[in-house]
């Protein structure tokens, strides 16, 4: 019997609940198979704690053999911060969108970084709200459409779009990685993703990674204009590439100084 | 000591592992003394950037098998609703100190009973919870051990509701290790981090508290309600003194019930037959139990520091019995007996 | 459409789209997108496309394969004269106009159970007059089944009359 | 024996009337009593007028505070009138010497009260510190349920940190209290708790 040639589904991966149900040319299944290889690659299956969002994110709570939890939007980074420091022996994953992690839940995304805490974040920026029907995100591009910016964002009215790995480098303490991918490049991806679990079993300090991604059914595009979008338009707007490695500092103002206090 | 080390010290007589917490009066010198006490004793803490976080961490450490638990109060209170509504919804056995404070809004951070409807009910649900009021120091430690036991043992997020009188008044308090006293503390089991390699050695724990279906959220609801109503009448808590003649049954909670109680002593000091009802627990209320001793009374005179949320469930739980129901409410006042013995022989109450 | 779905399987119309239960947090209100109807064109037979409102317009057919070159594909803008936003003439020209490629005008004028016939018919003169405007046909005008026989075959403007049955209330919106 | 005794102390921030509360609250738990005390708390301890409300009793203390006490402690001309809800009939009014004008007007002649030149006292006679630990020993004076070593014990667990440190303050400390206790002791009218 001929089979068709199945790509290889990273074995992190839950069969039982594939195809999974993103939309065709959906971008998460991409990220998705980058985070499964890497964690095939470190081989960290039985002590990795999965979470996810609210938002298109949600659809990933049964995707993998994790124990898996999905929280509120934009809660989820703290929940896992919550597991980690009760059980620092786990490794933790808080998966995300941009809204949940640029708008409802941004303190959350500061205060970890500041406390460079110990979870691997990935960040899906597609620009828009998908689950709710394509309204602008904190990432959609000036000028382009949305459900609640018909006439395209202007941005002297609604600001420009939040570059999330740029305000993480900017902030966080040394030992923390951070990176922005695109589902355009799986491999390299994998690669940044793969860097940022490393970190955390390393106890170095906390690792983002956003990821360029897809939304064609709120975009309205078909394959071509899709992948245009994704190469062109968003990298000309957020670059891909390493933004901090763990023995960089901040990129923001930062000297290290001395702990201190008060002469008693 | 006051009220806030009590609470320290009964968490870790419990032995919790870690707490998560936001500054906000008067709750505060929880989180010091536990922030003293925790590396002496292993226990971790971690401050976070708001009562949102807050909440969601400690959900985050019962999810990771830990006794977590956190504190709060007034408008942290509002914004740890979000996370206890997760906690409700996934039955995760989160532990919270609320030191009532004035209300609504920032109002005071003196001291009130304004939070009795937002920690019974707060949450887009129906408020499966469980709520303690304790009246004394001793009841602050007692109840924030069992606080932690109910949690674990009914799986339902658990509420220690304090007063910022509570916290920051100094009286005697015995303490002492759970043990001792043949209290044997719920053992805690991870919901995450679980052994064996998932989806090989066992099936992966995916939690989740979303659902697609009306039926679908429907079916777990009623069996989170039924559960809910199969424990209440184990966990249901009262308090009572000379209620079996009384003609005016006095009802209060938390620190309001030693005016009350107060009171009631100095009205039968004088020959008048008052009784002093008092709701341990504020969720599950204790309805069964006031109602035949309410319908026994010629009066029931409601006493708090709030406008009329005792009042309000103490009607709801004696819907159909005739007799009549007075409130003494003062939102964000403290109660003396003097004032309650006042105003009874002026409303004519006995 | 999800919670039509195996009633109008039931008729022997083939629907693709999740179902409700099959998609955990959407509800009705998500739009996930389900992969057969990225290739609906390339299914036998006819096949009806409700392209729903939004800021894209006809744009969203860019979403299935084969939408630009399809010869037969026909993109209707289906009009409502009861509603506000497209209840004069005027109205209804700049509406059709933003959607992008649109092949021809249905006037649907309706006001649910409380539809009469001279609501419909004033549809009718809206609508073929914007159509005028914007020099495209009026395919059809559409009249639920009990107010058919008083109208005939044509509206008072001549176009053709659809006898509809209304599915839509049974959807959530 | 009925013995319910309420005492609110007001004063401005820095006079020490909470130290003075939580001192005789921790001696009178030490010597058998139940004692209950509660700062007024909150926006009003920054730049208001400090207030401490103290209960002793044989019996558990009821509510935290209280609407009359039996003795009512003003150390300023704002505690004068702040403390005037507190003050009935039979209150004892203990306050500053200098403060005499502020409370005649206020109260009037006929308030039964006790005026104690602490100030003087502490100024001429020991140091400025001492001022508050003054008024604790009229108050022990006055009421006169506790012995005097459950005060020195109380006055330990507080500044037993600092007298460790300079071991003149104790001996300071100590006269302090003494000469508070002989003023008082001459007005002991109530509280007869033994």
């Amino acid at each position: 019997m001929a089979i068709a040639a199945q790509p290889q589904m990273p074995r992190v991966w839950r069969a039982e609940t594939k195809p999974h149900k993103f939309c065709p040319g959906c971008g998460h299944g991409i990220v998705l198979k980058a985070l499964g290889e890497a964690i095939d690659a470190l081989d960290i299956q039985e002590r990795t704690i999965f979470g996810c969002d609210i938002g298109c994110s949600l659809l990933s709570w049964d995707f993998f053999n994790l124990d898996t939890v999905q929280t509120h939007h934009g809660r989820t980074t703290p929940v896992l911060v919550g597991i980690k420091r009760a059980r620092p022996e786990l490794v933790v994953v808080s998966y995300m969108g941009d809204g949940g992690a640029y708008a409802i839940g941004a303190q959350h995304l500061v205060s970890s970084a500041s406390r460079n805490d110990l979870v691997t974040i990935i960040v899906v920026n597609n620009t828009v709200y998908a689950m709710t029907g394509g309204q602008m995100a904190p990432t959609t591009l000036p000028g382009q459409k949305t459900e609640t910016t018909p006439y395209g964002r202007d941005a002297r009215l609604t600001g420009r779009p939040i570059l999330g790995p740029e305000l993480v480098a900017a902030i966080a303490p040394p030992g923390a990685y951070v990176a922005r991918g695109s589902i355009a490049n799986i491999v390299q991806l994998k690669n940044f993703i793969q860097k940022g679990l490393q970190n955390q079993l390393e106890g170095r300090g906390i690792a983002f990674i956003e990821a360029l991604s897809s939304c064609p059914t709120n975009w309205h595009t078909n394959a071509a204009a899709t992948w245009g979008f994704v190469e062109k338009e968003m990298t000309a707007y957020f670059p891909v590439g390493e933004l901090r490695t763990p023995e960089e500092g901040p990129s923001g103002r930062f000297q290290e100084v001395p702990a201190r206090g008060f002469q008693s | 000591m006051t009220g806030n080390e009590v609470v320290a010290w009964a968490a870790l007589a419990a032995g919790a592992d870690i707490m998560y917490g936001y500054p906000i009066t008067p709750q505060n010198e929880i989180m010091h003394y536990w922030t003293r006490m925790a590396p002496k004793y292993e226990r971790g803490f971690l401050q976070t950037e708001d009562e949102i976080s807050a909440g969601f961490a400690t959900v985050g450490g019962v999810l990771a098998g830990k006794r977590a638990f956190t504190a709060t109060a007034g408008p942290g209170n509002i914004l740890m609703q979000e996370a206890m509504a997760m906690a409700e919804m996934m039955r995760l056995p989160t532990v919270v100190v609320v030191t009532q404070r004035g209300g609504p809004s920032t109002a005071t951070v003196i001291y009130s009973q304004q939070e009795l409807n937002l920690t019974c009910f707060g949450g887009n649900g129906e408020g499966l919870r469980i709520v303690y009021s304790p009246s004394s120091h001793d009841e602050l430690f007692l109840y924030t051990i069992k606080a932690f036991n109910s949690a674990w043992k009914y799986r339902f997020p658990t509420f220690v509701l304090g007063d910022g009188y509570q916290s920051k008044m100094r009286e005697p308090v015995t303490i002492f290790d759970p043990e001792a006293r043949g209290i044997t503390m719920e053992p805690c089991r991870p919901m995450v981090g679980l052994s064996g390699l998932p989806g090989e050695e066992r099936d992966p724990a995916h939690l989740r508290n979303t659902y697609n279906l009306e039926d679908e959220l429907y079916e777990v609801l009623m069996t989170a309600i039924k559960e809910y109503e199969a424990i209440a009448p184990q966990v249901v808590e009262w308090d009572t003194y000379a209620v079996d003649d009384a003609e005016l049954l006095i009802i209060a909670h938390g620190v309001v019930s030693r005016a009350a109680r107060a009171a009631v002593v100095s009205l039968r000091e004088r020959g008048f037959k008052a009784g002093y009802f008092r709701p341990v627990t504020l969720k599950p209320f204790p309805a069964e139990t006031l109602r035949p001793l309410a319908a026994r009374a010629r009066n029931l005179l409601v006493v708090e520091s709030a406008y009329g949320q005792l009042k309000r469930q103490v009607q709801a739980g004696l819907y159909g019995l005739e007799t009549p129901v007075t409130g003494y409410l003062r939102p964000g006042m403290g109660i003396t007996p003097e004032e309650i013995v006042e105003f009874v022989h002026a409303k004519e109450l006995i | 459409m999800r919670p039509l779905k195996l009633k109008l399987e039931a008729m022997g119309i083939k629907v693709l789209g999740w179902e409700t239960r099959q998609v955990t947090g959407w509800g009705e209100a998500g739009t996930v997108l389900h992969p057969a109807v990225r290739w609906a064109l390339h299914q036998e037979g006819d096949v009806i496309i409700d392209a729903g409102y939004g800021t894209a317009g006809a744009g969203t057919l860019h979403l299935l394969e084969g939408a630009g070159t399809a010869s037969d594909l026909r993109v209707l803008a289906v009009i409502n004269t009861a509603r506000p936003a497209t209840a004069t003439v005027e109205d209804i020209i700049v509406h059709v106009r933003s959607l992008g490629r649109v092949d021809g005008l249905l006037n649907n004028t309706h006001l649910g159970e409380e539809t009469t016939v001279d609501l419909i018919q004033a549809g009718a003169r809206k609508v073929t007059a914007a159509a005028r405007e914007l020099n495209l046909p009026v395919v059809a005008t559409a009249v639920m089944f009990e107010l058919a026989s008083f109208i005939g075959e044509r509206d008072i403007c001549g176009n053709p009359v659809r006898a509809i049955k209304r599915y839509m209330p049974m959807a959530f919106w | 024996m009925d013995f319910n005794l309420k005492i609110a102390l007001a004063g401005e921030g820095g006079q020490g009337v909470q130290s003075v509360a939580e001192i005789i609250t921790e001696a009178a738990y030490q010597a058998g009593f139940q004692a209950l005390y509660i700062p007024n708390f909150g926006v009003e301890q920054r730049g208001g007028v400090s207030v401490a409300f103290v209960q002793i009793s044989r019996e558990p203390v009821s509510a935290p505070k209280f609407t009359t006490g039996d003795i009512v402690v003003a150390l300023s001309h704002r505690a004068v009138e702040r403390v005037r809800q507190y003050v009935g009939e039979k209150t004892l009014l203990v306050y500053e010497v200098g403060l005499e004008d502020d409370v005649l007007q206020v109260y009037g002649e006929r308030q039964r009260r006790l005026a104690v030149p602490a100030l003087a006292i502490a100024q001429e006679e020991m140091h400025p510190r001492v001022f508050n630990v003054i008024i604790l020993g009229v108050l022990v004076g006055v009421t006169g349920f506790l012995e005097h070593r459950d005060v020195e014990q109380a006055l330990e667990r507080q500044f037993g940190h600092k007298f460790a440190q300079d071991p003149d303050l104790r001996e300071l400390n100590y006269r302090a209290l003494d000469r508070g206790y002989e003023i008082g002791s001459g007005k002991r009218e109530v509280g007869n708790g033994r």
